[in-house]
C-alpha cells in the first residue's frame, strides 16, 4: 500500500514537475508567467487527432510509431512556443511582468478558442499507447507501466537539463539574459536566440506533459493542461523564484501532497483536498518567502 | 584612419536631448577621458556607442564600419565591450559564471584561462569569492567583477563609465593600472567617463568635456588639470 | 395566422454546445413535424435563436434577446447553471421555460419556478436504475462509489444509487471516494479500491466528459475489472477509443442510438435526424429536445393558447404520457422525471448494445432529490 | 500663488468628478439608445466598474498583483444571497444555515453592504497573513486563498449549494443603482489614493527598502487597502449576484481574476482613470463584437462572424493593445481638468 | 545620548562582514566610516538602521537596546539614512517623495507637504518641488535623497557613500551641507566616503573599517598618519595629499 502511494505521488508530482519547468524556464528568462502554457499542452494533444467537429476522434499524427511521434510533437511544441515568442513575447519585451501575463492569458484564451473553433467543444477520446496501460508488479506494488514510464522519464530529463543550465555555453546565456538582457547581449550574448532556445524547451516540456496526459487518460479536451499550468505556476514560485530545480522539487513535492491528502484526508474531508493542498502553500511562502529552494542571495541585498 | 568614429550624434529620450552635433575620432590604442557635469550626456555618449541606446540621428563607426544595425550584441561581438554605469553584474550568477558570460563569443578559447588568471590576479577577491553569488558582492567588488568581465571578452575597445564610482582610492590606482597595462599589452583602446581630473591627469590620456550634450573642450588631461578649464566647463564660463 | 415564436437561448459556442446542439435539432425536428402538419393552434411555429456562450451571464442576456425577438416559450441550455439565468427571465414574464435536457431536480419548480420544465430524465434516477439492475440481473452486492465533484449532475447520480442500492437485498456500498474532472491522476483513487480486501462487484462511476473516460481507462489500466456504472452523461461511441476494447461498462439512457432500441419510434427519429444532420445522434441527449417540444405542443393544444399558467396546468396533469421515448409525467411538485423506463446500454468488447430496459421499482422521492 | 505640486493635487481632485460624469454619460447613451441588451450591457459594466476600481485600490497602489479578489467577489455575493434569499426556498436548498441567516429576510441593500463588509472582513483576516509576504510570493498566496475559497464553495454543500447554482436572487440592479456603487468605489479608491496612506503605499510600490526606510510600515498600509479592496469587490459581487439572479462558485473563479486583471491592464494599472476606461473598452468591445457574431445586416445581406470568432479577435485586440501601450490605454495618467483651470479658481 | 553598536559581529552564512565593531556617533558629530570595498561599512549602516540583524553584540539608541527593531521603526525612532544607490520612489515628483517620509512618520498628508516644502527651501531646492524623482540629475537625486532622510527631524543620518561620481566642486558643496546638518538641526552623521578628502574635511571623528574589523579610530592627523590605513586603504591619495 505504502509503496503503491510513492508510486502514485511520483507519477503525479512527475506530470507536475515537467509542466513546472515549462514555466520555470521561461519565467526565469523573461519574468514572464507563461498562462499560455496550458494552451501550448493542449494544442500538442490536440495535434495528435485529425481536425474536425465530429463527436468520434481520427487519430492523425497520433497514428505514427514513436520513435517518430514523440519527436515530431515536441518538435511541435517547440516550434508553437517559439511562434508565440517571436509574434507576441518578442514585441512585449518592454512591458511590465503584469502586462506580459495577461498578453500569455489572452493568447491563451486565442489558442484555446482556436481549438474549440477547428475541433468543437466535446471532449475526444484518444487512444494512445494503450499497450502501457498494463499493469507491472513491483515488489508488494502494481503500478501501470505508464507510471514507472513518466517517473523515469522525468528523471531524466530533469538531470539533462540541469546539465544543460549548469555546465553548457547556452545554459549560461539563459541565465545570464534572464537576469538583464541588455547587458548579456553587451557581452555578444545572442540574446534572442537565447529566449528562442528557452521557449523551445518549454514548448516541447508542454508537449511531454500532452503525452504523458493523453496517454493517461485517453481524452483530449480544449480545457486540459489549465490546471496543470496553474499547479506549475504555483511550484514554480514556492519552488524559489529562478530556480529551475526548484520548480521541480516542488512541482514534485505538491503532486505527492495531493496524493497522500487524498489517500490520508477522512472520506467528508476529500472533497476539500484542494483547500489543504492549497492552504499548505500559503503555510509555506510563510515560513520561506523567497521559496523553498531559492539561489543563496537571491533575496536582493540592501 | 580612426578607430572609433563618432558622426553628427544625436541621441534623444522623448522630449529631452540628451546628445545633439555630436561628432569624435579616437585612434586605435589611443586613452581618451571624458568629463563633465552630471547630465552632461556622457554615459548616453558610451551607451549609444555600445548600441544600447538608439541614435536619434548620425553615424557611429569602428574600423570604418557602421556599427547602428548590428544590433547590441553584434557590436560586441566585432570587440567592443562596455562597463557601464551602474554595474549591471548578473546578481544570480556566481562571480565567476559572471566572468564567463563575457567569454562565450571568443573563437580563441584557449586564452580564456589566461585572462581569468589575469582578471583574478588584478582583483584577488573575486578568486576568492569566485563560486559565491555576485549579488552578495559589496558595490565596490561588483565594481571590479564588472570591469573583470568586460576584459574577459577580450575586446578591442573598451568603454568604462565612471570605473572609480564606489570604489576605495587604493582600488582605483589598481584599476587604473591593470587597465594601462592591458591597453600596453593588447594595444586596447580606451575610452573612460572620469570625473576626478586630478586622476585623469595622473594616469595620461587625452581628455573630452563635455556640456549639455556637446563636447566642449578637447585636449591633454594633464593640461585641463593644470588649467582650470574644468570649472569652466562645469559652470559654463561664469565661475 | 400570425406565427408562434419559440426561443432558444442556448449554448452555439463554449462546450456546453456540443450538448445544446444536437438537443436543439432534435426540438428543430419536432417543430418541423408539427409545422408540416398545419403548425400549433393553427399557427406555424417560428424560431429565434441567441447564443450563452456557455456563460452565465450571457445567458441571462440570452433570455433577454429571445424575449424581445417576440419569444413565447423559451427553451434554455441543457444544464441548470447555464440554463437557468434565461429561464428565470422567462419565469419574470409568465412563459414556459424548458430546460433541454437539464437532469439537476432544480431545472424546474426548484430552481426557476412554476412555468418551467426539463424533459429528460433526473440524474438520481439514472442512479438509482443502475444501482437496481445490477443487483436485479447482474447479482451486484457490493459497490464502491467514485463521485466526481464537478457538477451537481454528478452528484445528482450518487445520490440516487446510494438511496437505492442499500435499502436491496444483501446488498451494501462497500467505499466511496471522490475526484475532480481535471485531475491529471486518479491514482491514489485507485489505490484505495485495490486495497480493498475484494474487489467490488460494480463501481458506481458518477462523472462526465472528459473525466469520465479518463477515469475508466485508468481503472481498466490498473487491472480493476468490476462491472462500471455510469449516468447517461457518458453515452456514445465517440469516447470509447480512450479505452480499447472496453468491457464491463454500463449507462442507462433514454433511447439507444445504435440501431437496436425495441422501439420504433426511436430508429425512426435517428434517421430523421440523419437525414436531416448526415449523421446520426452521438448520443442520447438529442432526445429530450424532441420530447420537450412534443410534450408542450400537446398541452398547447389542450389549454388551447400558449399562456404560461396555462400551458403548465395542461402539462402537470399529464401522467404517463406517451411520448417516442417512454411515458413522462409532471406534477405540480415536480417538473421532472423522478422514474422513467430507461434503456441499458453495456459496452462489450469496445461495442455499445442494448442489453435491456428497466423501470425502477419506486420514484425517488422528493425528500432524496432535495438532499434532505 | 501655489506651486506646480499644489495645482497638480487640485486638478488631481476633479478625477473622480470627471469619471462619474462619464460613467453618467454612458449610462444615459446606453440607455437612450433603447435597447433592453444594451441598457442590461450598461448595467454589468457598471458593476465591474465597481469591482474593478475596488481591485485597483489594493493592485495599483501597491504594486502587488492579486489573483484573490475574485473570491471577495464571491463571499459578497453568498452573503447577500443569504441574507436575502426568501427563508422557505433557502430551507430547501441551504439546509446547513446557520440559525439566524435561514431565517434572516433582509432588504436588498443592507443585505449587499452586509456582503461587502462580510468580504473586507475576510480580505483582513486573511490579509494578515498573506500581506506578510511581498512580490510574486504574495500573488501566489493570494492565487491559493483564491483556490480555496472556491474548493470550499464548491464543496460545502449544505451552506453554500456546492457546485449547484443559487437561485432566486431578487434581480434588483438597473444601470442607475450599478452607476450609484460604481462612483462610490471611485470616490473612495480616490480619497484613498490622496490619503496618507495611499501615498505610503505608493512608496512601497516604487522601492520596498527604501520605504521601510522612511518610517513605512508596508503591512499596515497594504493591509488597510486590501481590506478597503476586499469590500469593493464584495459589493461587487452581490450586485452580480441581484444582476444575474444565480450565483455559483466557478462564476468567481479564474475567468473572473482574469478578465479583471484584463481590464485593469488594458486600462492601465497606474492609475483610477485607467482602471474605469480599462472596463469601459473592453466591455464596449465585447458587446460590439458579440453583435458581429449575431450578424449586422448592411442592405440586403448580413455579414456574420464565425462563432468563436469573438474571443479570438479581443484576445488578439488585447495583445495589441499591450504590445504598442504596454502600459495600457491610459499609461498611468488621469482624466483631470487642467492646471490652469483650478489655478485660477484656487487663487 | 548617542547611537551606537557594540561589539557587533555579523555573519552571512560562513562569511564574516563583521567583526566587533564597536562605535558611536553623538548628536551634531559628523563620524566617518572609511575602509575599502567589502570593508563592511554597508553592513554597518545596515544594522544600525534595522535592515540587518546582527549576529552579535548590540544596537543602542538612547541608552536602549534596539537590535531587534524593523527598518521603519528604526526610522520612527529618529535613525534616517540614505543608500549607496538613491532609490528615490521614481514615480512620484519630489515634494511626495518628501512627503512619503512625514506620512511613515505618521504626519497627515497635509502636514507632510507642508513640512516638505519647508525642508526643501532650507536646502536651496524650492525649484525640484514638482520634479519628477525619476528624470533627475544624479548630483539633485543625491540631495534629495537627503532630504528626504531629513524629514521629522531624525536625530540621528546615516550616509552611504553620498558624493560618489560627484564632481569635486559638488562634493565642496555637499560637504557643507553635511557641515550646515550637523551644525544647524543638530544630527548626529555617519558618513561612509571613499572621498577621503571629504571625510577629512568634514568629520571630526574617523573610523576605518577593513575586513570587518575596526582597524583604525581617530582624527584627520591619526588617520593620515596610520600606516596600516595607508596600506589597506589609502594607496596614492596618501602621496597626494
Ligand atoms: N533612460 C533615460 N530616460 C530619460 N532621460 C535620460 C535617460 N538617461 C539619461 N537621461 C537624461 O539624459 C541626460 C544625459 O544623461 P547621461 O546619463 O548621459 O549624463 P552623464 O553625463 O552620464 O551624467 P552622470 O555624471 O550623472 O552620469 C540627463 O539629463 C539625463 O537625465
Ligand atoms: N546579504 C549578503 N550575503 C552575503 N554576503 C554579504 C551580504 N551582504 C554583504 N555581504 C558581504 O559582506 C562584505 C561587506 O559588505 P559591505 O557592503 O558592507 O561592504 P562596504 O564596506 O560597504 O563596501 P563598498 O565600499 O564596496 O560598498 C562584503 O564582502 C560582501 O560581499
Ligand atoms: C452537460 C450534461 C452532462 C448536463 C447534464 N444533463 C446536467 O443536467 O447538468
Ligand atoms: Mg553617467
Ligand atoms: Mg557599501
Amino acid at each position: 500500500m505504502s509503496l503503491q502511494l510513492l508510486f502514485d505521488a511520483l507519477a503525479l508530482g512527475g506530470i507536475y514537475a515537467i509542466a513546472a519547468l515549462g514555466i520555470a524556464l521561461i519565467f526565469g528568462v523573461m519574468r514572464l508567467v507563461n498562462f499560455a502554457h496550458g494552451q501550448f499542452i493542449a494544442c500538442a494533444v490536440f495535434a495528435l487527432i485529425v481536425p474536425s467537429t465530429d463527436a468520434l476522434a481520427v487519430l492523425g499524427l497520433g497514428r505514427l510509431p514513436a520513435p517518430v511521434l514523440i519527436p515530431l510533437i515536441l518538435a511541435l511544441g517547440a516550434g508553437l512556443a517559439v511562434a508565440a515568442e517571436a509574434l507576441v513575447f518578442r514585441l512585449m519585451r518592454n512591458a511590465s511582468p503584469v502586462a506580459l501575463m495577461v498578453g500569455s492569458f489572452a493568447l491563451g484564451v486565442a489558442l484555446q478558442n482556436l481549438l474549440l473553433v477547428v475541433y468543437g467543444g466535446r471532449p475526444k477520446a484518444v487512444s494512445l499507447w494503450a499497450e502501457l496501460s498494463h499493469p507491472v508488479q513491483i515488489a508488494s506494488a502494481e503500478v501501470p507501466l505508464l507510471q514507472l514510464i513518466v517517473i523515469v522519464t522525468v528523471a531524466m530529463i530533469l538531470a539533462a537539463l540541469a546539465i544543460m543550465l549548469r555546465h553548457t555555453r547556452l545554459g549560461l546565456e539563459m541565465r545570464a539574459a534572464a537576469e538583464d538582457f541588455t547587458m548579456a547581449r553587451m557581452l555578444g550574448v545572442r540574446a534572442n536566440r537565447v529566449i528562442s532556445g528557452a521557449f523551445a524547451l518549454s514548448g516541447a516540456m508542454a508537449a511531454v506533459v500532452a503525452l504523458v496526459l493523453v496517454a493517461q487518460t485517453g481524452v483530449a479536451d480544449v480545457r486540459m493542461g489549465g490546471q496543470i499550468m496553474l499547479v506549475a505556476f504555483i511550484a514554480t514560485v514556492v519552488g524559489g523564484m529562478g530556480s529551475l530545480s526548484g520548480a521541480v522539487a516542488a512541482g514534485l513535492a505538491i503532486g505527492a501532497a495531493s496524493a497522500f491528502l487524498q489517500a490520508g484526508l477522512p472520506a467528508d474531508a476529500r472533497p476539500f483536498r484542494d483547500a489543504f493542498l492549497y492552504g499548505g502553500v500559503i503555510l509555506v511562502l510563510l515560513i520561506r518567502p523567497q521559496g523553498l529552494f531559492a539561489p543563496v542571495g537571491a533575496k536582493p541585498r540592501v | 584612419m580612426s578607430k572609433l568614429g563618432v558622426f553628427d550624434l544625436a541621441v534623444r529620450y522623448g522630449k529631452l536631448t540628451a546628445i545633439s552635433d555630436l561628432s569624435l575620432s579616437v585612434a586605435e590604442g589611443e586613452r581618451v577621458f571624458i568629463s563633465g557635469p552630471n547630465g552632461a550626456g556622457k554615459s548616453s555618449l558610451l551607451s549609444a556607442i555600445a548600441g544600447a541606446v538608439r541614435a536619434a540621428h548620425g553615424r557611429i563607426e569602428m574600423d570604418g564600419e557602421i556599427l547602428s544595425g548590428l544590433g547590441v550584441e553584434g557590436i560586441a561581438r566585432r570587440g567592443l565591450s562596455m562597463v557601464p554605469e551602474g554595474r549591471r553584474i548578473f546578481a544570480g550568477l556566481t562571480v565567476q559564471e559572471n566572468l564567463m558570460v563575457g567569454a562565450g563569443m571568443r573563437r580563441d578559447r584557449s586564452a580564456i584561462g589566461d585572462d581569468l588568471e589575469t582578471v583574478f590576479a588584478a582583483f584577488p577577491i573575486l578568486r576568492e569569492r569566485a563560486r559565491s553569488s555576485a549579488g552578495a558582492l559589496s558595490g565596490g567588488q561588483q565594481q571590479m567583477l564588472a570591469i573583470g568581465r568586460a576584459i574577459m571578452t577580450n575586446p578591442k575597445v573598451m568603454l568604462v563609465d565612471e570605473p572609480s564610482l564606489g570604489l576605495a582610492p587604493k582600488v582605483v590606482d589598481e584599476v587604473y593600472d591593470r587597465l594601462c597595462q592591458l591597453q600596453e599589452l593588447r594595444g586596447l583602446t580606451l575610452v573612460i567617463v572620469e570625473q576626478s581630473s586630478a586622476r585623469a591627469a595622473r594616469v595620461g590620456g587625452r581628455m573630452l568635456l563635455m556640456r549639455a550634450g556637446r563636447i566642449v573642450g578637447d585636449g591633454d588631461a594633464a593640461d585641463f588639470a593644470a588649467r582650470d578649464l574644468l570649472t569652466e566647463a562645469y559652470f559654463g564660463g561664469a565661475a | 395566422a400570425e406565427d408562434l415564436t419559440v426561443g432558444f437561448a442556448i449554448a452555439k459556442s463554449g462546450w456546453m454546445e456540443a450538448y445544446d446542439t444536437p438537443a436543439a435539432t432534435a426540438a428543430m425536428i419536432r417543430i418541423e413535424e408539427i409545422n408540416a402538419a398545419g403548425g400549433l393552434l393553427g399557427r406555424q411555429i417560428k424560431v429565434v435563436e441567441a447564443d450563452t456562450r456557455t456563460d452565465r451571464a450571457e445567458s441571462a442576456k440570452a433570455g433577454l434577446d429571445v424575449l424581445d425577438h417576440g419569444a413565447e416559450m423559451m427553451v434554455v441550455s441543457c444544464d441548470y447553471d447555464f440554463g437557468a439565468p434565461a429561464a428565470l427571465v422567462a419565469e419574470g414574464e409568465g412563459i414556459n421555460s424548458f430546460f433541454l435536457c437539464a437532469e439537476d431536480v432544480k431545472a424546474g419548480i426548484q430552481g426557476v419556478g412554476p412555468n418551467s420544465f426539463s424533459s429528460s430524465v433526473l440524474a438520481s434516477v439514472q442512479g438509482a436504475t443502475m444501482a437496481e439492475w445490477a443487483h436485479a440481473r447482474r447479482n451486484a452486492r457490493t459497490a464502491y462509489v467514485l463521485e466526481d465533484t464537478f457538477i451537481e449532475y454528478n452528484k445528482g447520480i450518487c445520490t440516487g444509487f446510494n438511496w437505492m442500492f442499500p435499502q436491496l437485498d444483501g446488498a451494501g456500498i462497500v467505499g466511496s471516494d471522490t475526484f475532480k474532472n481535471d485531475d491529471a491522476s486518479i491514482a491514489s483513487q485507485i489505490t484505495r479500491i485495490k486495497a480493498l480486501p475484494e474487489q467490488p462487484d460494480v463501481i458506481m462511476l458518477c462523472s462526465v466528459m472528459p473525466g469520465a473516460a479518463a477515469a475508466v481507462r485508468q481503472l481498466r489500466a490498473a487491472g480493476i475489472t468490476s462491472l462500471i456504472l455510469n449516468g447517461s452523461a457518458v453515452d456514445g461511441s465517440y469516447w470509447l477509443e480512450a479505452t480499447p476494447d472496453l468491457s464491463g461498462f454500463v449507462v442507462p439512457v433514454q433511447g439507444s442510438i445504435y440501431g437496436d432500441d425495441p422501439r420504433a419510434e426511436v430508429e425512426m427519429f435517428n434517421k430523421a435526424y440523419e437525414a436531416k444532420t448526415g449523421g446520426r445522434p452521438a448520443s442520447q441527449y438529442a432526445y429530450p429536445g424532441y420530447v420537450l417540444i412534443d410534450l408542450w405542443a400537446k398541452a398547447v393544444e389542450r389549454a388551447g393558447t400558449v399562456d404560461g399558467a396555462a400551458v403548465t396546468a395542461e402539462l402537470e396533469k399529464m401522467q404517463d404520457e406517451p411520448t417516442a421515448f417512454g411515458p413522462r409525467s409532471f406534477s405540480s411538485e415536480l417538473h421532472h422525471q423522478n422514474t422513467a423506463l430507461m434503456q441499458i446500454i453495456e459496452i462489450t468488447g469496445g461495442k455499445p448494445a442494448r442489453v435491456d430496459e428497466w423501470r425502477i421499482s419506486e420514484p425517488v422521492p422528493l425528500d432524496v432529490l432535495m438532499g434532505r | 500663488m501655489p506651486s506646480q505640486h499644489q495645482l497638480r493635487r487640485r486638478s488631481a481632485a476633479t478625477t473622480p468628478l470627471l469619471l462619474g460624469l462619464l460613467l453618467l454619460t454612458f449610462v444615459l447613451v446606453a440607455l437612450g439608445l433603447g435597447d433592453r441588451a444594451i441598457a442590461r450591457m450598461a448595467a454589468e459594466t457598471l458593476i465591474r466598474v465597481t469591482m474593478v476600481v475596488g481591485f485597483w485600490i489594493f493592485v495599483g497602489n501597491s504594486g502587488v498583483v492579486s489573483f484573490g479578489h475574485a473570491a471577495f467577489g464571491c463571499i459578497g455575493a453568498y452573503v447577500s444571497a443569504w441574507l436575502t434569499l426568501n427563508p422557505a426556498m433557502k430551507a430547501a436548498l441551504l439546509p446547513g444555515l446557520p440559525e439566524g441567516l435561514a431565517a434572516a429576510d433582509w432588504p436588498v441593500l443592507p443585505a449587499a453592504i452586509a456582503g461587502g463588509l462580510a468580504a473586507a472582513v475576510i480580505a483582513l483576516l486573511t490579509g494578515a497573513a498573506i500581506l506578510r509576504l511581498s512580490g510574486i510570493a504574495a500573488s501566489i498566496a493570494t492565487f491559493a486563498f483564491l483556490a480555496m475559497v472556491n474548493t470550499i464553495w464548491a464543496n460545502w454543500t449544505p451552506v453554500t449549494g456546492g457546485t449547484s447554482s443559487v437561485v432566486g436572487l431578487d434581480r434588483y440592479i438597473t444601470p442607475w443603482v450599478a452607476l450609484g456603487w460604481a462612483f462610490a468605489a471611485i470616490l473612495v479608491a480616490a480619497l484613498h489614493a490622496h490619503s496618507a496612506s495611499g501615498l505610503a503605499l505608493r512608496a512601497t510600490r516604487e522601492d520596498e527598502v527604501a520605504a521601510a526606510a522612511s518610517g513605512i510600515d508596508r503591512y499596515r498600509h497594504r493591509l488597510l487597502a486590501y481590506t478597503l479592496s476586499g469590500f469593493f469587490c464584495g459589493i461587487g459581487g452581490a450586485l452580480m449576484g441581484h444582476f444575474i439572479g444565480v450565483i455559483n462558485p466557478d462564476g468567481f473563479y479564474l475567468g473572473l481574476t482574469f478578465l479583471m486583471l484584463a481590464m485593469l491592464v488594458i486600462g492601465g494599472v497606474g492609475s483610477l482613470s485607467g482602471a474605469v476606461v480599462g472596463v469601459l473598452a473592453l466591455s464596449i468591445a465585447v458587446e460590439g463584437l458579440v453583435r458581429l457574431e449575431k450578424g449586422i445586416a448592411v442592405g440586403a445581406t448580413t455579414f456574420a462572424l464565425p462563432p468563436g470568432s469573438q474571443e479570438i479577435i479581443l484576445a488578439v485586440a488585447m495583445i495589441l493593445i499591450l504590445i504598442f501601450r504596454p502600459a495600457g490605454l491610459m499609461a498611468g495618467r488621469e482624466v483631470m481638468l487642467p492646471a490652469r483651470w483650478v489655478a485660477r479658481r484656487g487663487t | 545620548m548617542v547611537l551606537a553598536l557594540e561589539q557587533v559581529g555579523v555573519a552571512f552564512g560562513g562569511f564574516r562582514a563583521l567583526t566587533d565593531v564597536t562605535l558611536s556617533v553623538a548628536p551634531g558629530q559628523v563620524v566617518g566610516l572609511i575602509g575599502p570595498n567589502g570593508a563592511g561599512k554597508t553592513t554597518c549602516v545596515n544594522v544600525l538602521t534595522g535592515f540587518q540583524r546582527p549576529t552579535h553584540g548590540k544596537v543602542i539608541l538612547q541608552g536602549r537596546e534596539v537590535s531587534g527593531l524593523a527598518a521603519h521603526e528604526m526610522r520612527r525612532a529618529g535613525v534616517a539614512r540614505t543608500f549607496q544607490a538613491g532609490r528615490l520612489f521614481g514615480g512620484l515628483d519630489v515634494l511626495d517623495n518628501l512627503a512619503c517620509t512625514g506620512v511613515g512618520l505618521g504626519l497627515r498628508r497635509s502636514v507632510a507637504e507642508h513640512e516638505a516644502s519647508a525642508l526643501l527651501n532650507w536646502m536651496g531646492m524650492a525649484a525640484l518641488e514638482s520634479r519628477a524623482a525619476a528624470g533627475l540629475p544624479y548630483t539633485d537625486e543625491r540631495r534629495v535623497a537627503i532630504a528626504r532622510a531629513l524629514m521629522g527631524k531624525p536625530r540621528f543620518l546615516l550616509l552611504d557613500e553620498p558624493a560618489a561620481g560627484m564632481s569635486e566642486a559638488e562634493a565642496a558643496d555637499l560637504a557643507a551641507l553635511i557641515g550646515r546638518i550637523a551644525a544647524e538641526l543638530g544630527v548626529g552623521c555617519l558618513l561612509i566616503e571613499h572621498n577621503v578628502g571629504l571625510v577629512l574635511s568634514v568629520c571630526t571623528q574617523v573610523v576605518v573599517l577593513d575586513g570587518g574589523r575596526i582597524i583604525e579610530k581617530g582624527d584627520r592627523e591619526a588617520i593620515l598618519g596610520s600606516r596600516a590605513v595607508r596600506e589597506a586603504y589609502l594607496g596614492t591619495y596618501a602621496e597626494a595629499a
